[in-house]
C-alpha cells in the first residue's frame, strides 16, 4: 500500500469519495423510479465527477511525480483508494441510495463548510466551489429521506432495513486521525473537528422528521478506509471503472 | 369548418398554433405520436449509454458523457410536457412504449459495443437527429417549437463532443482504438440512415404532415442532407462507410449512396432488433421497481398537505 | 476485429462458448438453492473451463505466434470472442441459468458427438474427453428443466418466461457458415451438419416432456457471434474476468 | 447408569461409538453442535472465494480456485449428513445459522481484498483448519470420524495450492504482487490464529469434550502446533507476519508469539466482524431465492412417484 504525505491522504479521501459515491450513482442509468430522478440522480454525479477531479489534480500536483487525475482514478487498485466506506456499498433500492446519499451529503456539506477556511488555498477554493453544489444535493437527499421514511409504510420499512444494512459504515464520518488532527491543528485545513458533533445533529434532525430511528454512533472496526482496507464490493467496482485504462495501458482517450 | 379553415390560415401564415387554439383532432394525434416517440427515443436513447458511462476511460469523457445522459433525461422532459399541452397523460403514453404500443428510434435498439460507440453515437446519432429536428425548430405547433429549439442547442453540442472522441482516437489513439472507430462506423452507419424513416414513397403519412407543417421536409430530402454533411467529415477522420455504392455525384451536387436493407428496418420497427428486448425489459423494471417510491412521494406530499390544511 | 484461418476460429468458437459459460456459473458460488446444486454448478463449471483450455491452448498453438491458452482468454476483448451468444447471457434466476445450460449442452453434446469422428486428431481427442463430461451435463440440466417445466405452477410459470428471454439467441446452434462447411467438406472436423436438426429434435423432446411449448425456431438477425458482434452484457463480463490481467499486463500468477 | 458406563468404556477403549448405540444426550448435542458449525463454515467459507474466483488471473488458477469452493461444497454435504446420523435436521440446523443461533468460523468474516489472500486462505486458513481436523480423525463418533479422514485429506491439498500460489509470486511475480501477499498474510495472520478458539483458560466446554475423546488436544496446543509448523513456511516464502513478538524459543522447543485480540475475537464472534452481515446475508438470500426451486423439485418427484404407483 503507497502511503503519501498528511495532506495528499486527506485529498484523496476527499477525491476518491466524491468519485466513488458517483460510479454508484452512474450505475443508475436508465434504473431510476421517475425521469426527474433520473435527470438529478445523473446531476449530482455530475457534480461529484467534477470535484473528484479537481481534488485528484490537486493530489497529483502533490505527489508530483508526474501522474494526473486519470492516473489517480484509473489506476489504482483498491488497496490504495482512500474513499469513505459509505460510497462504495452497492446501491441497493432507491431507499438504500438515496440513505448513503444522504449520509454522504450530511458529511460532504459540514466537511467543505470547514474546509473552506483552510489556509491552503486549493483546499479552500475546491471547498467553496464544491460547497454551492453539495448543498443542493443534501437539501435534495434531505427531502428524499423524509419523503420516504414518512410516506408509505412500505417506503418505511424500506427505509428501516437501508438503516440497518449501512449504519455499520457511517463510523468513518466520525472519526479523525492523528494526521488529519496534525492537519488541522497547523491550520492546512479547516478545523473539521466539530463535523462529527455535526453530522450526529443533522442525521438525528432529519431521522426524526422523517419517523425514523437513529441507531447508537457506529463503532470503528477492522475495516479501514484511510488504510485502504474497503469492503469486498470495491474490488468489483474498480474492475468494472477501470477496465479500459488497464486493457489499453498506453492509450490516450 | 371555419374552425378549421382558420387552422389552416394560421398555418400557411407562420402562425404558430398554441395550446389553447382550436385544432383538428388528428392533428392532435398526430403530434401527440410524434412527440411521444421522441420523448421516448430520449428516454431508451439513455440505455446504450448506460452500457458505457460505467467504464468511461478518463474523467473528461465520463463528465461529458454524464452531461450528455442528463439533457437526455432533459429533454425527455421538456418533450412530455410539450405533449402534455396537447392534453395528453405523460403516465399513459409511458405505458404505450412499456406495452409496445408506441415506438422509439430504430436506432437505440442496436448494441454499443466498443468505446468508439460512444463517439459514433453522439456523432452519427444525435447528427441524424439534428438534421431531423432543425426544421421541427419552426414547426407549426408553438410548444413543440420551442423544446425543439432546445434541444437542438444542446444536441449539437453532443455531436461535435462525439465528433471530437473519434477524431482524438484516429489522431492520437492506438492501432486498437482506431480499429474501434472504424467499427463503431461499420456498425452504426446504416442504422443512421434509417433513422429518417421510409423512403417518400413508403411515407404515407408525410403529405398531410408537409401540408400542416408539422414537418417540413421529406424523409429522403433529410437524408440526403445528412450524407451530404457527414461524408467531408469522414474524411477528416479517415475513416470509410461500409457502403461500396456511396460517392460524390458531380451532377446533381449531392452523394450517391447504396440501397438501405429495409428488410432490417422493418424489422427492427417491429420489435425484432438485437436489443428491442433489453431496451424494453430494462424500462419497464424502472418503472415497476420504482412504483413504491412513486407511491411514498405521493403518500408524503398528501400528509404533508393534511398538516397544512 | 481479429481473423483467423477456418479451423482456429472454430477451434476459438468452442473453447470461448465453454470458457464464457463457466463464467456464468462461478457466478453462482454461494449462491445456489441447495447444497447439492452449489457443488454440481462448480462441478460442471469445472468441466468447462478444464475444455475451454484444451480448446485455447490448441487454438493458440494453430495460431502459432507465442500467444497461449491464458493470454486467449484474458485479453481479447468482445469484439474478438467467438463464443455462442446463449452462454453470455445474464444467469438470471435459476430458471434462465437451467434453460441456458440445457440448450448450451445440447448443442456441445451433438457438436462433439460428431467432432470426434474428425481428421483433425486434436479436435477428436478434445472432443472424445469433453463428451464424457457433456453427456453428464447433459441429463443433469435436462432433469432439472423437466422438474422446473412440470414441477409448481410458479416454476412452470418462471420457465416459460425464461423461453422467452432467451430463445432468441438459440439460433446460433442452428447455423454453419461457409468455413464451417468447408471444415466439414474437407472431413478436418467432422459432419456437424446434422446437428441443428439434432438439437431441435432433442429440446422439442425434454420440452414436450416437461409440458413446456416449443417456439419456431429462432432467425439469425445482426447479433452474430461468429463475427464478434455480440449482447451488450459480454463487455460487462470480461471486464470483470480480465481485471487482473489487464490491470497487471507482465506479471504471472 | 449401565449404558453411560458401557459408553465410557467403549470410548476409553478407543472403539468408535456409531449412531446405532447409546450416547448421553449432551454428547449428542456437542457433536451436533460442533459438526453442524463446522458444515456451516464449509458453506460460508465458499462466500470469500466466491468474491475472486470470477477473477482469477489465469486459467489454471481458475480451475484450483473452482475446484477447492466444489470440495467445500461436498465436505458441506458430507458433515450435514454425519451430523443427520445423530438424528439433527440439516434444514433446522441451516436455519440456526440464517437466525444467528449457530455459529460458523470466524475467519469468514474478514473480507478477502487481493489475489494473493486466495492463496493465504489456503494455506492459513486450511492450514489452520487441518491442524484442528487431523485429531478429529480419531474422533470418539465413527461417522464424523470417517467424514474428517476425507476432508482432511482434502484440505491438505489445498493448503499446499494456496501455498504454491503465494510461493509463484514471491519468487516470479512484480512488486505489486509480492505486496499482495505480504499485505495477505498481514491482515490473515492473526483471524487465523483466532480459528482455534479462545485459550485454554478460558475455554470451559474442552475438559468434558476431552473426555468423551471429541477433541483430543486443547485449543492452544494445536494454536501452538500450527505456529510451529507455518513460520518455517513463511520464511521460505520471505514474508513476515505482523507481530514483533514472535520468536524462536530455544528452551520450550516452540515459537513464541504476542497476545491475541481477544476483543477483537469476540467481537467476530458475536456478529458483528467486518464482513458477518454480508456472510449471513448472502446466505439467506441464497436459500429464499431456492425455495421455488426446492418446491419444485418435490412437487415434480410427487408427480413422478403417482405416476409410476
Amino acid at each position: 500500500m503507497q502511503k503519501y504525505d498528511d495532506l495528499t491522504e486527506f485529498v484523496l479521501r476527499m477525491g476518491d469519495s466524491a468519485l466513488i459515491q458517483a460510479q454508484r450513482l452512474c450505475e443508475w442509468t436508465g434504473k431510476a423510479p421517475a425521469l426527474e430522478e433520473e435527470l438529478a440522480l445523473m446531476n449530482v454525479g455530475l457534480d461529484l465527477v467534477g470535484q473528484a477531479r479537481n481534488w485528484l489534480d490537486y493530489a497529483a500536483e502533490l505527489i508530483g511525480d508526474g501522474t494526473d487525475a486519470d492516473a489517480l482514478a484509473y489506476r489504482r487498485d483498491e488497496r490504495n483508494y482512500r474513499n469513505v466506506l459509505m460510497v462504495e456499498q452497492p446501491n441497493g433500492d432507491f431507499a438504500v441510495t438515496m440513505l448513503k446519499q444522504f449520509l454522504y451529503d450530511v458529511w460532504q456539506f459540514h466537511m467543505l463548510s470547514k474546509l473552506r477556511e483552510s489556509k491552503d488555498d486549493r483546499v479552500a477554493a475546491i471547498a467553496t466551489k464544491s460547497l454551492k453544489e453539495v448543498t443542493y444535493h443534501l437539501r435534495r437527499s434531505s427531502d428524499w429521506i423524509k419523503r420516504l421514511g414518512d410516506g408509505t409504510e412500505e417506503s418505511h420499512q424500506r427505509m428501516v432495513k437501508a438503516i440497518d444494512d449501512v449504519w455499520r459504515f457511517t463510523y468513518d464520518f466520525l472519526q479523525l486521525t492523528e494526521q488529519e488532527n496534525a492537519l488541522i491543528d497547523s491550520q492546512v485545513i479547516g478545523d473539521v473537528r466539530d463535523v462529527a458533533a455535526q453530522w450526529q445533529t443533522k442525521v438525528n434532525a432529519v431521522f426524526v422528521a422523517s419517523t425514523l430511528t437513529v441507531p447508537k454512533p457506529a463503532e470503528p472496526f477492522y475495516l479501514n478506509s484511510r488504510e485502504g482496507v474497503h469492503s469486498e464490493c470495491l474490488g468489483a467496482l474498480l474492475a468494472e471503472m477501470q477496465y479500459l485504462q488497464r486493457a489499453h495501458p498506453n492509450a490516450s482517450w | 369548418g371555419p374552425e378549421e379553415r382558420a387552422f389552416q390560415e394560421r398555418i400557411d401564415a407562420e402562425i404558430k398554433i398554441e395550446a389553447k387554439n382550436w385544432m383538428p383532432d388528428s392533428y392532435r394525434k398526430t403530434l401527440i405520436r410524434q412527440i411521444s416517440q421522441h420523448a421516448h427515443s430520449e428516454i431508451v436513447g439513455m440505455l446504450p449509454e448506460g452500457n458505457w458511462v460505467t467504464r468511461a476511460p478518463t474523467l473528461k469523457r465520463k463528465l461529458q458523457l454524464m452531461a450528455k445522459i442528463q439533457d437526455e433525461a432533459g429533454h425527455g422532459l421538456y418533450l412530455y410536457s410539450a405533449m402534455e399541452t396537447l392534453g395528453a397523460d405523460r403516465d399513459e403514453e409511458i405505458d404505450k412504449l412499456h406495452t409496445g404500443r408506441a415506438k422509439y428510434s430504430s436506432i437505440f435498439n442496436y448494441p454499443t459495443l466498443n468505446w468508439a460507440d460512444m463517439g459514433a453515437v453522439g456523432w452519427l446519432v444525435d447528427g441524424a437527429a439534428i438534421v431531423n429536428q432543425v426544421p421541427l425548430q419552426r414547426t407549426s405547433y408553438g410548444p413543440y417549437a420551442r423544446a425543439m429549439i432546445r434541444v437542438c442547442k444542446e444536441e449539437s453540442f453532443h455531436q461535435r463532443q462525439g465528433y471530437e472522441i473519434l477524431l482524438h482516437m484516429m489522431r492520437h489513439g492506438t492501432e486498437a482504438q482506431q480499429e474501434m472507430v472504424q467499427d463503431a462506423i461499420n456498425r452504426l452507419w446504416w442504422p443512421a440512415l434509417m433513422m429518417f424513416g421510409p423512403s417518400d414513397e413508403h411515407s404515407p403519412n408525410s403529405a398531410q404532415s408537409m401540408a400542416w407543417k408539422i414537418k417540413r421536409h421529406t424523409n429522403d430530402e433529410l437524408r440526403q442532407r445528412f450524407i451530404d454533411q457527414t461524408i467531408p467529415q469522414l474524411e477528416v477522420l479517415g475513416c470509410t462507410v461500409p457502403d461500396p455504392d456511396l460517392k460524390w455525384n458531380e451532377e446533381t451536387g449531392h452523394y450517391d449512396f447504396g440501397e438501405i436493407q429495409w428488410d432490417e428496418f422493418n424489422r427492427v420497427i417491429q420489435g425484432h432488433g438485437p436489443c428491442n428486448t433489453e431496451r424494453l425489459n430494462a424500462r419497464r423494471n424502472a418503472h415497476e421497481n420504482g412504483a413504491w417510491v412513486r407511491a411514498a412521494a405521493v403518500a408524503h406530499a398528501e400528509k404533508k398537505q393534511k398538516a397544512v390544511a
